[in-house]
Protein backbone atom coordinates (compact mmCIF):
# COMPACT_ATOMS: atom_id res chain seq x y z
CA UNK A 1 0.00 0.00 0.00
CA UNK A 2 2.52 2.58 0.68
CA UNK A 3 5.33 1.10 -1.53
CA UNK A 4 4.35 -1.03 -4.46
CA UNK A 5 7.23 -2.90 -6.20
CA UNK A 6 7.30 -4.09 -9.71
CA UNK A 7 9.30 -5.97 -11.63
CA UNK A 8 10.69 -5.99 -15.53
CA UNK A 9 12.60 -8.45 -16.89
CA UNK A 10 14.67 -6.74 -20.29
CA UNK A 11 16.89 -10.13 -20.60
CA UNK A 12 18.00 -12.84 -18.42
CA UNK A 13 20.67 -10.53 -17.28
CA UNK A 14 19.20 -7.32 -16.77
CA UNK A 15 16.32 -6.42 -14.69
CA UNK A 16 14.64 -3.17 -13.70
CA UNK A 17 12.99 -2.59 -10.45
CA UNK A 18 10.17 0.30 -10.66
CA UNK A 19 9.25 1.87 -7.14
CA UNK A 20 6.21 4.10 -6.41
CA UNK A 21 5.35 5.46 -2.97
CA UNK A 22 7.69 5.96 0.51
CA UNK A 23 10.80 3.85 0.97
CA UNK A 24 10.95 4.52 5.08
CA UNK A 25 11.48 2.24 8.32
CA UNK A 26 8.28 0.83 7.33
CA UNK A 27 8.29 -0.40 3.66
CA UNK A 28 12.16 -0.81 3.26
CA UNK A 29 11.82 -4.48 4.70
CA UNK A 30 9.46 -5.12 1.78
CA UNK A 31 11.63 -3.85 -0.35
CA UNK A 32 15.33 -5.59 0.65
CA UNK A 33 13.18 -9.26 0.70
CA UNK A 34 11.61 -8.57 -3.19
CA UNK A 35 15.67 -7.08 -4.18
CA UNK A 36 17.63 -9.79 -3.12
CA UNK A 37 16.45 -12.66 -5.45
CA UNK A 38 17.92 -10.22 -8.40
CA UNK A 39 21.51 -10.26 -6.60
CA UNK A 40 22.24 -13.21 -7.54
CA UNK A 41 24.84 -14.12 -10.19
CA UNK A 42 22.48 -14.58 -13.27
CA UNK A 43 22.13 -10.75 -13.03
CA UNK A 44 24.70 -8.26 -14.71
CA UNK A 45 22.61 -5.37 -13.74
CA UNK A 46 20.02 -4.10 -11.57
CA UNK A 47 18.60 -0.95 -12.28
CA UNK A 48 16.24 0.25 -9.42
CA UNK A 49 13.71 3.03 -10.98
CA UNK A 50 12.49 5.74 -8.09
CA UNK A 51 10.49 7.78 -10.45
CA UNK A 52 7.21 7.07 -8.17
CA UNK A 53 9.46 7.69 -5.11
CA UNK A 54 8.80 10.75 -3.13
CA UNK A 55 10.44 10.16 0.05
CA UNK A 56 13.36 7.95 1.03
CA UNK A 57 14.86 7.49 4.71
CA UNK A 58 18.32 6.24 6.23
CA UNK A 59 16.36 2.52 6.07
CA UNK A 60 15.49 2.74 2.69
CA UNK A 61 19.26 4.25 1.70
CA UNK A 62 20.74 1.54 3.75
CA UNK A 63 18.75 -1.09 1.51
CA UNK A 64 20.34 0.48 -1.21
CA UNK A 65 24.07 0.49 0.20
CA UNK A 66 23.32 -3.75 0.78
CA UNK A 67 22.07 -4.15 -2.97
CA UNK A 68 25.50 -2.12 -4.11
CA UNK A 69 27.61 -4.07 -1.86
CA UNK A 70 25.95 -7.13 -2.72
CA UNK A 71 26.66 -6.89 -6.74
CA UNK A 72 29.87 -4.73 -5.71
CA UNK A 73 30.58 -7.90 -4.65
CA UNK A 74 30.59 -10.23 -8.03
CA UNK A 75 31.50 -7.15 -10.36
CA UNK A 76 27.88 -6.36 -11.48
CA UNK A 77 26.06 -3.08 -12.06
CA UNK A 78 23.88 -1.59 -9.49
CA UNK A 79 21.99 1.74 -10.63
CA UNK A 80 19.64 3.78 -9.37
CA UNK A 81 17.42 6.26 -11.70
CA UNK A 82 14.74 8.50 -11.66
CA UNK A 83 15.26 10.45 -8.49
CA UNK A 84 13.16 13.42 -7.60
CA UNK A 85 14.75 16.64 -6.47
CA UNK A 86 13.95 15.57 -3.08
CA UNK A 87 15.17 12.03 -3.03
CA UNK A 88 18.36 13.30 -4.24
CA UNK A 89 18.70 16.09 -1.66
CA UNK A 90 18.73 13.14 0.78
CA UNK A 91 21.36 11.09 -0.71
CA UNK A 92 23.45 14.36 -0.98
CA UNK A 93 22.85 14.88 2.92
CA UNK A 94 23.60 11.29 3.89
CA UNK A 95 26.91 11.75 1.32
CA UNK A 96 25.74 9.14 -0.90
CA UNK A 97 25.02 11.10 -4.02
CA UNK A 98 28.83 10.08 -5.28
CA UNK A 99 28.80 6.30 -3.84
CA UNK A 100 25.82 5.14 -6.30
CA UNK A 101 25.89 4.68 -10.28
CA UNK A 102 22.76 7.43 -10.89
CA UNK A 103 21.48 7.56 -14.06
CA UNK A 104 20.46 11.00 -14.20
CA UNK A 105 18.52 10.38 -17.90
CA UNK A 106 19.85 13.45 -19.30
CA UNK A 107 21.72 11.31 -22.64
CA UNK B 1 -13.26 12.10 30.54
CA UNK B 2 -12.05 15.70 29.09
CA UNK B 3 -8.28 15.20 27.78
CA UNK B 4 -5.57 17.73 30.11
CA UNK B 5 -4.31 17.54 26.43
CA UNK B 6 -6.59 19.41 25.44
CA UNK B 7 -6.24 23.17 26.88
CA UNK B 8 -3.24 23.65 25.21
CA UNK B 9 -4.86 22.98 22.20
CA UNK B 10 -4.77 25.37 19.10
CA UNK B 11 -3.54 25.48 15.92
CA UNK B 12 0.36 26.00 16.58
CA UNK B 13 0.22 22.86 18.97
CA UNK B 14 -0.44 19.55 17.93
CA UNK B 15 0.20 15.60 19.84
CA UNK B 16 -0.22 12.12 19.24
CA UNK B 17 0.64 9.38 21.47
CA UNK B 18 1.70 6.36 19.22
CA UNK B 19 4.07 3.26 19.89
CA UNK B 20 7.04 2.43 18.44
CA UNK B 21 5.76 0.22 16.03
CA UNK B 22 7.10 0.35 12.56
CA UNK B 23 3.91 1.85 10.50
CA UNK B 24 3.23 4.28 13.15
CA UNK B 25 6.21 6.58 11.03
CA UNK B 26 3.40 7.36 8.50
CA UNK B 27 1.02 9.00 10.75
CA UNK B 28 4.36 11.22 12.25
CA UNK B 29 5.40 11.93 9.08
CA UNK B 30 2.03 13.86 7.83
CA UNK B 31 2.07 15.32 11.17
CA UNK B 32 5.47 16.99 10.88
CA UNK B 33 4.31 17.74 7.50
CA UNK B 34 1.40 19.19 8.29
CA UNK B 35 3.13 21.40 10.71
CA UNK B 36 6.17 22.21 8.73
CA UNK B 37 3.86 23.84 5.93
CA UNK B 38 1.47 25.63 8.44
CA UNK B 39 4.97 27.21 10.06
CA UNK B 40 5.70 27.91 6.27
CA UNK B 41 8.81 25.65 5.30
CA UNK B 42 9.08 25.23 1.60
CA UNK B 43 8.73 21.73 0.02
CA UNK B 44 12.09 20.63 0.51
CA UNK B 45 12.70 22.02 4.23
CA UNK B 46 9.28 20.32 4.76
CA UNK B 47 11.01 16.91 3.49
CA UNK B 48 14.06 16.98 5.08
CA UNK B 49 12.32 18.08 9.17
CA UNK B 50 10.14 14.88 8.06
CA UNK B 51 13.00 13.07 7.61
CA UNK B 52 14.82 13.97 11.00
CA UNK B 53 11.53 12.99 12.76
CA UNK B 54 11.03 9.73 11.17
CA UNK B 55 15.20 8.69 11.77
CA UNK B 56 14.12 9.96 15.95
CA UNK B 57 11.70 7.44 16.09
CA UNK B 58 13.21 4.79 14.05
CA UNK B 59 16.11 5.10 16.43
CA UNK B 60 14.07 5.05 19.77
CA UNK B 61 12.30 1.92 18.37
CA UNK B 62 15.19 0.46 17.54
CA UNK B 63 17.84 1.15 20.00
CA UNK B 64 15.89 2.36 23.09
CA UNK B 65 13.00 -0.58 23.31
CA UNK B 66 15.13 -2.46 21.39
CA UNK B 67 12.64 -3.60 18.37
CA UNK B 68 10.16 -4.31 20.85
CA UNK B 69 6.92 -2.50 21.08
CA UNK B 70 6.35 0.39 23.82
CA UNK B 71 4.57 3.68 23.73
CA UNK B 72 5.92 7.15 22.04
CA UNK B 73 4.56 10.53 22.24
CA UNK B 74 5.27 13.27 20.00
CA UNK B 75 4.57 16.98 20.20
CA UNK B 76 4.95 20.17 17.46
CA UNK B 77 4.62 23.28 18.37
CA UNK B 78 5.94 26.38 15.95
CA UNK B 79 6.31 29.93 16.99
CA UNK B 80 7.65 32.63 14.91
CA UNK B 81 10.84 31.46 15.75
CA UNK B 82 10.95 27.87 15.51
CA UNK B 83 9.59 24.92 14.88
CA UNK B 84 9.84 22.26 18.25
CA UNK B 85 8.93 18.69 17.57
CA UNK B 86 9.52 17.06 21.18
CA UNK B 87 9.35 13.20 22.06
CA UNK B 88 8.80 11.05 25.09
CA UNK B 89 9.83 7.40 25.25
CA UNK B 90 9.47 5.10 28.54
CA UNK B 91 12.47 3.12 27.59
CA UNK B 92 15.37 2.46 29.85
CA UNK B 93 16.91 5.71 30.42
CA UNK B 94 20.34 6.96 28.02
CA UNK B 95 22.80 7.85 30.55
CA UNK B 96 26.11 8.27 27.78
CA UNK B 97 24.89 10.60 25.80
CA UNK B 98 28.30 10.65 23.59
CA UNK B 99 26.45 8.01 21.82
CA UNK B 100 24.44 11.09 20.19
CA UNK B 101 27.06 13.32 19.49
CA UNK B 102 26.78 11.52 15.42
CA UNK B 103 29.92 10.95 13.80
CA UNK B 104 31.45 12.07 10.96
CA UNK B 105 30.34 9.56 7.80
CA UNK B 106 32.78 7.79 6.33
CA UNK B 107 32.01 7.41 2.68
CA UNK B 108 35.39 5.04 1.73
CA UNK B 109 34.17 2.68 3.86
CA UNK B 110 30.60 2.41 2.66
CA UNK B 111 28.34 0.39 4.84
CA UNK B 112 23.68 0.48 5.44
CA UNK B 113 23.78 2.08 8.69
CA UNK B 114 25.23 4.60 11.37
CA UNK B 115 23.40 7.43 8.95
CA UNK B 116 20.15 8.44 11.20
CA UNK B 117 22.14 10.79 13.71
CA UNK B 118 24.08 12.16 10.88
CA UNK B 119 20.85 13.03 9.41
CA UNK B 120 19.05 14.68 12.21
CA UNK B 121 22.08 16.41 12.85
CA UNK B 122 22.51 18.17 9.45
CA UNK B 123 19.14 19.27 9.28
CA UNK B 124 17.76 20.28 12.80
CA UNK B 125 19.57 23.04 14.55
CA UNK B 126 19.02 21.89 18.31
CA UNK B 127 19.03 18.30 19.21
CA UNK B 128 18.19 17.78 22.68
CA UNK B 129 18.40 14.38 25.00
CA UNK B 130 17.37 14.36 28.41
CA UNK B 131 17.12 11.04 30.37
CA UNK B 132 14.28 11.26 32.77
CA UNK B 133 13.50 8.55 35.92
CA UNK B 134 11.33 6.23 33.56
CA UNK B 135 12.37 7.47 30.64
CA UNK B 136 13.78 9.89 27.69
CA UNK B 137 12.92 13.10 26.20
CA UNK B 138 14.24 13.94 23.01
CA UNK B 139 13.74 17.29 21.17
CA UNK B 140 14.70 18.83 17.33
CA UNK B 141 14.49 22.62 16.91
CA UNK B 142 14.44 24.45 14.10
CA UNK B 143 15.16 27.97 13.63
CA UNK B 144 12.48 29.80 11.09
CA UNK B 145 14.41 32.49 8.95
CA UNK B 146 12.36 35.64 10.12
CA UNK C 1 5.16 15.94 32.15
CA UNK C 2 4.32 12.72 31.49
CA UNK C 3 1.39 12.32 29.42
CA UNK C 4 -1.17 10.19 31.52
CA UNK C 5 -2.70 8.62 27.92
CA UNK C 6 0.62 7.20 27.88
CA UNK C 7 -0.26 4.19 30.39
CA UNK C 8 -2.93 3.49 27.99
CA UNK C 9 -0.68 3.48 24.77
CA UNK C 10 -0.25 -0.11 23.52
CA UNK C 11 -0.59 -1.56 19.62
CA UNK C 12 -3.99 -1.54 19.71
CA UNK C 13 -4.68 2.25 20.91
CA UNK C 14 -3.55 5.37 19.29
CA UNK C 15 -4.73 8.67 19.57
CA UNK C 16 -4.24 12.35 19.00
CA UNK C 17 -5.42 15.91 19.80
CA UNK C 18 -5.94 18.25 16.58
CA UNK C 19 -7.93 20.87 15.50
CA UNK C 20 -10.51 21.43 13.38
CA UNK C 21 -8.60 22.79 10.45
CA UNK C 22 -8.45 21.51 7.50
CA UNK C 23 -5.37 20.36 7.09
CA UNK C 24 -5.48 17.77 10.02
CA UNK C 25 -7.70 15.21 8.16
CA UNK C 26 -4.35 13.89 6.30
CA UNK C 27 -3.31 12.90 10.14
CA UNK C 28 -6.23 11.47 11.02
CA UNK C 29 -6.46 9.94 7.79
CA UNK C 30 -2.97 8.45 8.01
CA UNK C 31 -3.85 7.19 12.19
CA UNK C 32 -7.10 5.48 10.50
CA UNK C 33 -5.26 3.89 7.82
CA UNK C 34 -3.00 2.56 10.06
CA UNK C 35 -4.81 0.95 12.57
CA UNK C 36 -7.42 -0.33 9.68
CA UNK C 37 -4.67 -2.33 8.22
CA UNK C 38 -3.77 -3.40 11.58
CA UNK C 39 -7.25 -4.74 12.00
CA UNK C 40 -6.74 -6.81 9.03
CA UNK C 41 -9.16 -5.13 7.15
CA UNK C 42 -8.83 -5.18 3.10
CA UNK C 43 -7.86 -2.16 0.82
CA UNK C 44 -11.46 -1.27 0.30
CA UNK C 45 -12.55 -1.75 3.26
CA UNK C 46 -9.80 0.73 4.59
CA UNK C 47 -10.35 3.36 2.54
CA UNK C 48 -14.29 3.26 3.22
CA UNK C 49 -13.29 3.57 6.93
CA UNK C 50 -10.49 6.43 6.31
CA UNK C 51 -13.73 8.08 4.44
CA UNK C 52 -15.75 7.58 7.36
CA UNK C 53 -13.89 9.10 9.62
CA UNK C 54 -12.72 12.03 7.34
CA UNK C 55 -16.76 12.75 6.72
CA UNK C 56 -17.28 13.06 10.87
CA UNK C 57 -13.77 15.41 11.52
CA UNK C 58 -15.63 17.39 8.41
CA UNK C 59 -18.71 17.62 10.04
CA UNK C 60 -17.28 18.70 13.58
CA UNK C 61 -15.19 21.18 11.45
CA UNK C 62 -17.70 23.01 9.54
CA UNK C 63 -21.30 22.64 11.78
CA UNK C 64 -19.88 21.90 14.98
CA UNK C 65 -17.57 24.80 15.33
CA UNK C 66 -18.59 26.87 12.66
CA UNK C 67 -15.49 26.91 10.31
CA UNK C 68 -13.63 28.32 13.36
CA UNK C 69 -11.04 26.55 14.96
CA UNK C 70 -11.31 24.21 17.63
CA UNK C 71 -9.90 21.10 19.58
CA UNK C 72 -10.19 17.86 17.74
CA UNK C 73 -9.34 14.78 20.11
CA UNK C 74 -9.34 11.38 18.20
CA UNK C 75 -9.07 8.04 19.56
CA UNK C 76 -8.10 4.83 17.57
CA UNK C 77 -8.58 1.19 18.93
CA UNK C 78 -9.57 -2.26 17.54
CA UNK C 79 -9.61 -6.03 19.44
CA UNK C 80 -11.01 -9.17 18.24
CA UNK C 81 -14.52 -7.99 17.68
CA UNK C 82 -14.27 -4.07 16.42
CA UNK C 83 -12.25 -1.58 15.07
CA UNK C 84 -13.62 1.68 17.24
CA UNK C 85 -13.12 5.52 16.83
CA UNK C 86 -13.56 7.89 19.57
CA UNK C 87 -13.75 11.61 18.77
CA UNK C 88 -14.11 14.46 21.36
CA UNK C 89 -14.92 18.41 20.54
CA UNK C 90 -15.48 21.00 22.52
CA UNK C 91 -18.16 23.13 20.21
CA UNK C 92 -20.97 23.81 21.74
CA UNK C 93 -23.36 20.23 22.57
CA UNK C 94 -25.43 19.17 20.07
CA UNK C 95 -29.05 18.84 21.52
CA UNK C 96 -31.09 17.73 18.55
CA UNK C 97 -29.56 14.81 17.65
CA UNK C 98 -32.58 14.14 14.89
CA UNK C 99 -30.47 15.61 12.82
CA UNK C 100 -27.67 13.44 12.44
CA UNK C 101 -30.50 10.78 11.78
CA UNK C 102 -28.84 10.70 8.01
CA UNK C 103 -31.51 11.36 5.34
CA UNK C 104 -31.72 9.56 1.97
CA UNK C 105 -29.58 10.55 -0.70
CA UNK C 106 -32.18 11.97 -3.50
CA UNK C 107 -30.44 11.71 -6.70
CA UNK C 108 -33.30 12.54 -8.70
CA UNK C 109 -32.25 15.95 -7.14
CA UNK C 110 -28.32 16.07 -7.60
CA UNK C 111 -27.12 19.52 -5.18
CA UNK C 112 -23.67 19.30 -3.41
CA UNK C 113 -23.65 17.95 -0.21
CA UNK C 114 -25.78 16.86 2.43
CA UNK C 115 -23.86 13.13 1.82
CA UNK C 116 -21.38 12.95 4.73
CA UNK C 117 -23.91 11.23 6.78
CA UNK C 118 -25.17 9.42 4.64
CA UNK C 119 -21.85 7.44 3.92
CA UNK C 120 -20.89 7.58 7.98
CA UNK C 121 -24.10 5.56 7.97
CA UNK C 122 -23.43 3.44 4.94
CA UNK C 123 -19.89 2.22 5.94
CA UNK C 124 -19.98 1.95 9.82
CA UNK C 125 -22.07 -0.16 11.87
CA UNK C 126 -22.48 1.84 14.95
CA UNK C 127 -22.62 6.01 15.24
CA UNK C 128 -23.09 7.48 18.50
CA UNK C 129 -23.45 11.10 19.88
CA UNK C 130 -23.38 12.48 23.49
CA UNK C 131 -24.13 15.94 23.94
CA UNK C 132 -21.06 16.79 27.02
CA UNK C 133 -21.65 19.90 29.57
CA UNK C 134 -18.59 21.17 27.15
CA UNK C 135 -18.70 19.72 23.48
CA UNK C 136 -19.53 16.29 22.48
CA UNK C 137 -18.08 12.53 22.34
CA UNK C 138 -19.13 10.89 18.73
CA UNK C 139 -17.71 7.44 18.30
CA UNK C 140 -17.75 5.45 15.28
CA UNK C 141 -17.69 1.21 14.97
CA UNK C 142 -16.77 -1.11 12.67
CA UNK C 143 -17.71 -5.04 13.15
CA UNK C 144 -14.71 -6.93 12.15
CA UNK C 145 -15.75 -10.79 10.42
CA UNK C 146 -14.52 -13.34 12.58
CA UNK D 1 1.15 18.82 -2.21
CA UNK D 2 -1.30 16.81 -1.43
CA UNK D 3 -3.58 17.49 -4.88
CA UNK D 4 -1.52 18.00 -8.19
CA UNK D 5 -3.61 19.64 -11.15
CA UNK D 6 -2.70 19.87 -14.51
CA UNK D 7 -4.64 20.97 -17.27
CA UNK D 8 -4.27 20.26 -20.78
CA UNK D 9 -5.92 22.33 -23.57
CA UNK D 10 -6.91 19.87 -26.39
CA UNK D 11 -8.73 22.63 -28.54
CA UNK D 12 -10.14 25.95 -28.34
CA UNK D 13 -13.60 23.87 -27.17
CA UNK D 14 -12.09 20.95 -25.15
CA UNK D 15 -10.02 20.82 -22.15
CA UNK D 16 -8.75 17.57 -19.95
CA UNK D 17 -7.46 18.32 -15.83
CA UNK D 18 -5.74 16.00 -14.70
CA UNK D 19 -5.44 15.55 -10.76
CA UNK D 20 -3.02 13.12 -8.96
CA UNK D 21 -3.70 12.93 -4.82
CA UNK D 22 -6.18 13.04 -2.59
CA UNK D 23 -9.72 15.12 -3.09
CA UNK D 24 -10.56 15.77 0.69
CA UNK D 25 -12.02 18.50 2.69
CA UNK D 26 -8.22 20.11 2.66
CA UNK D 27 -7.57 19.59 -1.31
CA UNK D 28 -11.12 20.30 -2.40
CA UNK D 29 -11.11 24.54 -2.25
CA UNK D 30 -8.22 24.30 -4.39
CA UNK D 31 -10.07 21.77 -6.95
CA UNK D 32 -13.12 24.36 -7.10
CA UNK D 33 -10.80 27.72 -8.16
CA UNK D 34 -8.85 25.69 -10.66
CA UNK D 35 -12.48 23.76 -12.21
CA UNK D 36 -14.18 27.24 -12.27
CA UNK D 37 -12.54 29.35 -15.39
CA UNK D 38 -13.08 26.09 -17.57
CA UNK D 39 -16.86 26.04 -17.53
CA UNK D 40 -17.46 29.13 -19.43
CA UNK D 41 -19.25 28.75 -22.46
CA UNK D 42 -15.62 28.58 -24.47
CA UNK D 43 -15.66 25.76 -23.72
CA UNK D 44 -18.05 22.25 -25.07
CA UNK D 45 -16.70 19.66 -23.20
CA UNK D 46 -14.60 19.20 -19.71
CA UNK D 47 -12.92 16.32 -18.34
CA UNK D 48 -11.46 15.16 -15.39
CA UNK D 49 -9.04 12.78 -15.23
CA UNK D 50 -8.74 11.00 -11.79
CA UNK D 51 -6.05 8.33 -12.70
CA UNK D 52 -3.91 9.65 -10.06
CA UNK D 53 -6.83 9.90 -7.41
CA UNK D 54 -6.53 7.31 -4.91
CA UNK D 55 -8.47 9.24 -2.61
CA UNK D 56 -11.83 11.63 -2.93
CA UNK D 57 -14.47 12.66 0.16
CA UNK D 58 -17.57 13.81 0.00
CA UNK D 59 -16.21 17.42 -0.25
CA UNK D 60 -14.18 16.72 -3.18
CA UNK D 61 -17.58 14.81 -4.48
CA UNK D 62 -19.06 18.19 -4.35
CA UNK D 63 -17.02 19.65 -6.51
CA UNK D 64 -17.76 17.42 -9.01
CA UNK D 65 -21.36 17.79 -8.88
CA UNK D 66 -20.84 21.58 -8.96
CA UNK D 67 -19.10 20.80 -12.46
CA UNK D 68 -21.75 18.70 -13.06
CA UNK D 69 -24.33 21.52 -13.02
CA UNK D 70 -23.10 24.18 -13.88
CA UNK D 71 -22.13 22.32 -17.34
CA UNK D 72 -25.67 20.88 -17.54
CA UNK D 73 -27.22 23.97 -17.36
CA UNK D 74 -25.23 25.43 -20.64
CA UNK D 75 -25.69 21.90 -22.29
CA UNK D 76 -21.90 21.38 -21.99
CA UNK D 77 -20.37 18.01 -21.39
CA UNK D 78 -18.92 17.26 -18.37
CA UNK D 79 -17.09 13.80 -18.50
CA UNK D 80 -15.25 11.86 -15.03
CA UNK D 81 -12.38 9.13 -16.29
CA UNK D 82 -9.89 6.87 -14.68
CA UNK D 83 -11.74 6.23 -11.80
CA UNK D 84 -9.61 3.90 -9.42
CA UNK D 85 -11.65 1.19 -7.49
CA UNK D 86 -11.56 2.72 -4.55
CA UNK D 87 -12.66 6.17 -5.83
CA UNK D 88 -15.43 4.40 -7.81
CA UNK D 89 -16.60 2.42 -4.48
CA UNK D 90 -17.25 6.09 -2.74
CA UNK D 91 -19.25 7.25 -5.98
CA UNK D 92 -21.57 4.37 -5.73
CA UNK D 93 -21.65 4.56 -1.81
CA UNK D 94 -22.85 7.79 -2.82
CA UNK D 95 -25.46 6.44 -5.34
CA UNK D 96 -23.26 9.02 -7.96
CA UNK D 97 -21.79 6.73 -9.92
CA UNK D 98 -25.24 6.65 -12.66
CA UNK D 99 -25.60 10.38 -12.11
CA UNK D 100 -22.29 11.35 -13.82
CA UNK D 101 -21.42 10.75 -17.29
CA UNK D 102 -17.74 8.22 -16.18
CA UNK D 103 -15.63 7.10 -19.09
CA UNK D 104 -14.00 4.00 -18.24
CA UNK D 105 -12.00 4.02 -21.42
CA UNK D 106 -13.13 0.38 -22.64
CA UNK D 107 -13.49 1.12 -26.06
N1 LIG E 1 17.18 6.40 21.04
C1 LIG E 1 18.40 5.82 21.24
N2 LIG E 1 18.64 5.10 22.32
C2 LIG E 1 19.83 4.51 22.51
N3 LIG E 1 20.85 4.61 21.65
C3 LIG E 1 20.69 5.33 20.54
C4 LIG E 1 19.46 5.99 20.27
N4 LIG E 1 19.59 6.63 19.08
C5 LIG E 1 20.82 6.38 18.64
N5 LIG E 1 21.53 5.59 19.50
C6 LIG E 1 22.91 5.11 19.35
O1 LIG E 1 23.57 5.88 18.31
C7 LIG E 1 24.05 5.01 17.26
C8 LIG E 1 23.99 5.69 15.90
O2 LIG E 1 22.63 5.83 15.47
P1 LIG E 1 22.30 6.11 13.96
O3 LIG E 1 23.21 7.18 13.45
O4 LIG E 1 20.85 6.41 13.86
O5 LIG E 1 22.66 4.79 13.17
P2 LIG E 1 22.05 3.32 13.31
O6 LIG E 1 20.72 3.46 13.97
O7 LIG E 1 21.97 2.84 11.90
O8 LIG E 1 23.05 2.57 14.13
C9 LIG E 1 23.19 3.76 17.35
O9 LIG E 1 23.82 2.64 16.81
C10 LIG E 1 22.95 3.66 18.87
O10 LIG E 1 24.03 3.04 19.50
N1 LIG F 1 -20.95 17.79 14.19
C1 LIG F 1 -22.17 18.31 13.88
N2 LIG F 1 -22.67 19.30 14.65
C2 LIG F 1 -23.85 19.87 14.34
N3 LIG F 1 -24.62 19.52 13.28
C3 LIG F 1 -24.18 18.54 12.47
C4 LIG F 1 -22.94 17.88 12.74
N4 LIG F 1 -22.77 16.95 11.78
C5 LIG F 1 -23.85 17.03 10.97
N5 LIG F 1 -24.68 17.98 11.36
C6 LIG F 1 -25.97 18.35 10.71
O1 LIG F 1 -26.36 17.32 9.78
C7 LIG F 1 -26.51 17.85 8.46
C8 LIG F 1 -26.11 16.84 7.39
O2 LIG F 1 -24.70 16.63 7.41
P1 LIG F 1 -23.98 15.98 6.17
O3 LIG F 1 -24.75 14.78 5.74
O4 LIG F 1 -22.56 15.71 6.55
O5 LIG F 1 -24.07 17.03 5.00
P2 LIG F 1 -23.45 18.49 4.88
O6 LIG F 1 -22.35 18.59 5.87
O7 LIG F 1 -22.97 18.59 3.48
O8 LIG F 1 -24.59 19.40 5.18
C9 LIG F 1 -25.66 19.11 8.44
O9 LIG F 1 -26.07 20.05 7.47
C10 LIG F 1 -25.83 19.62 9.87
O10 LIG F 1 -27.03 20.35 10.00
Amino acid sequence: MKLEIMEHKLNTTNVVITLNGVVNIHTATQLRQRLKPFLDDQHKEVRVDLGGVNFIDSAGIATLVEGLQWSRNDGRRFVLSGLSENVRDIFELAKLDTVFEIDNGDS
Amino acid sequence: MPDPLASDSNSSQLSCTLNSARDCVHVLSSMVEVMSQRAGLNDKETNRVVLAVDELFANIGQHGYHGKEGPVEMKAKYDGDSLWFEFRDYALPLMDTDTLRGQAVDTSQIRPGGLGLHLIYAIMDEVRHQALDDGNRWSLTKHLKG
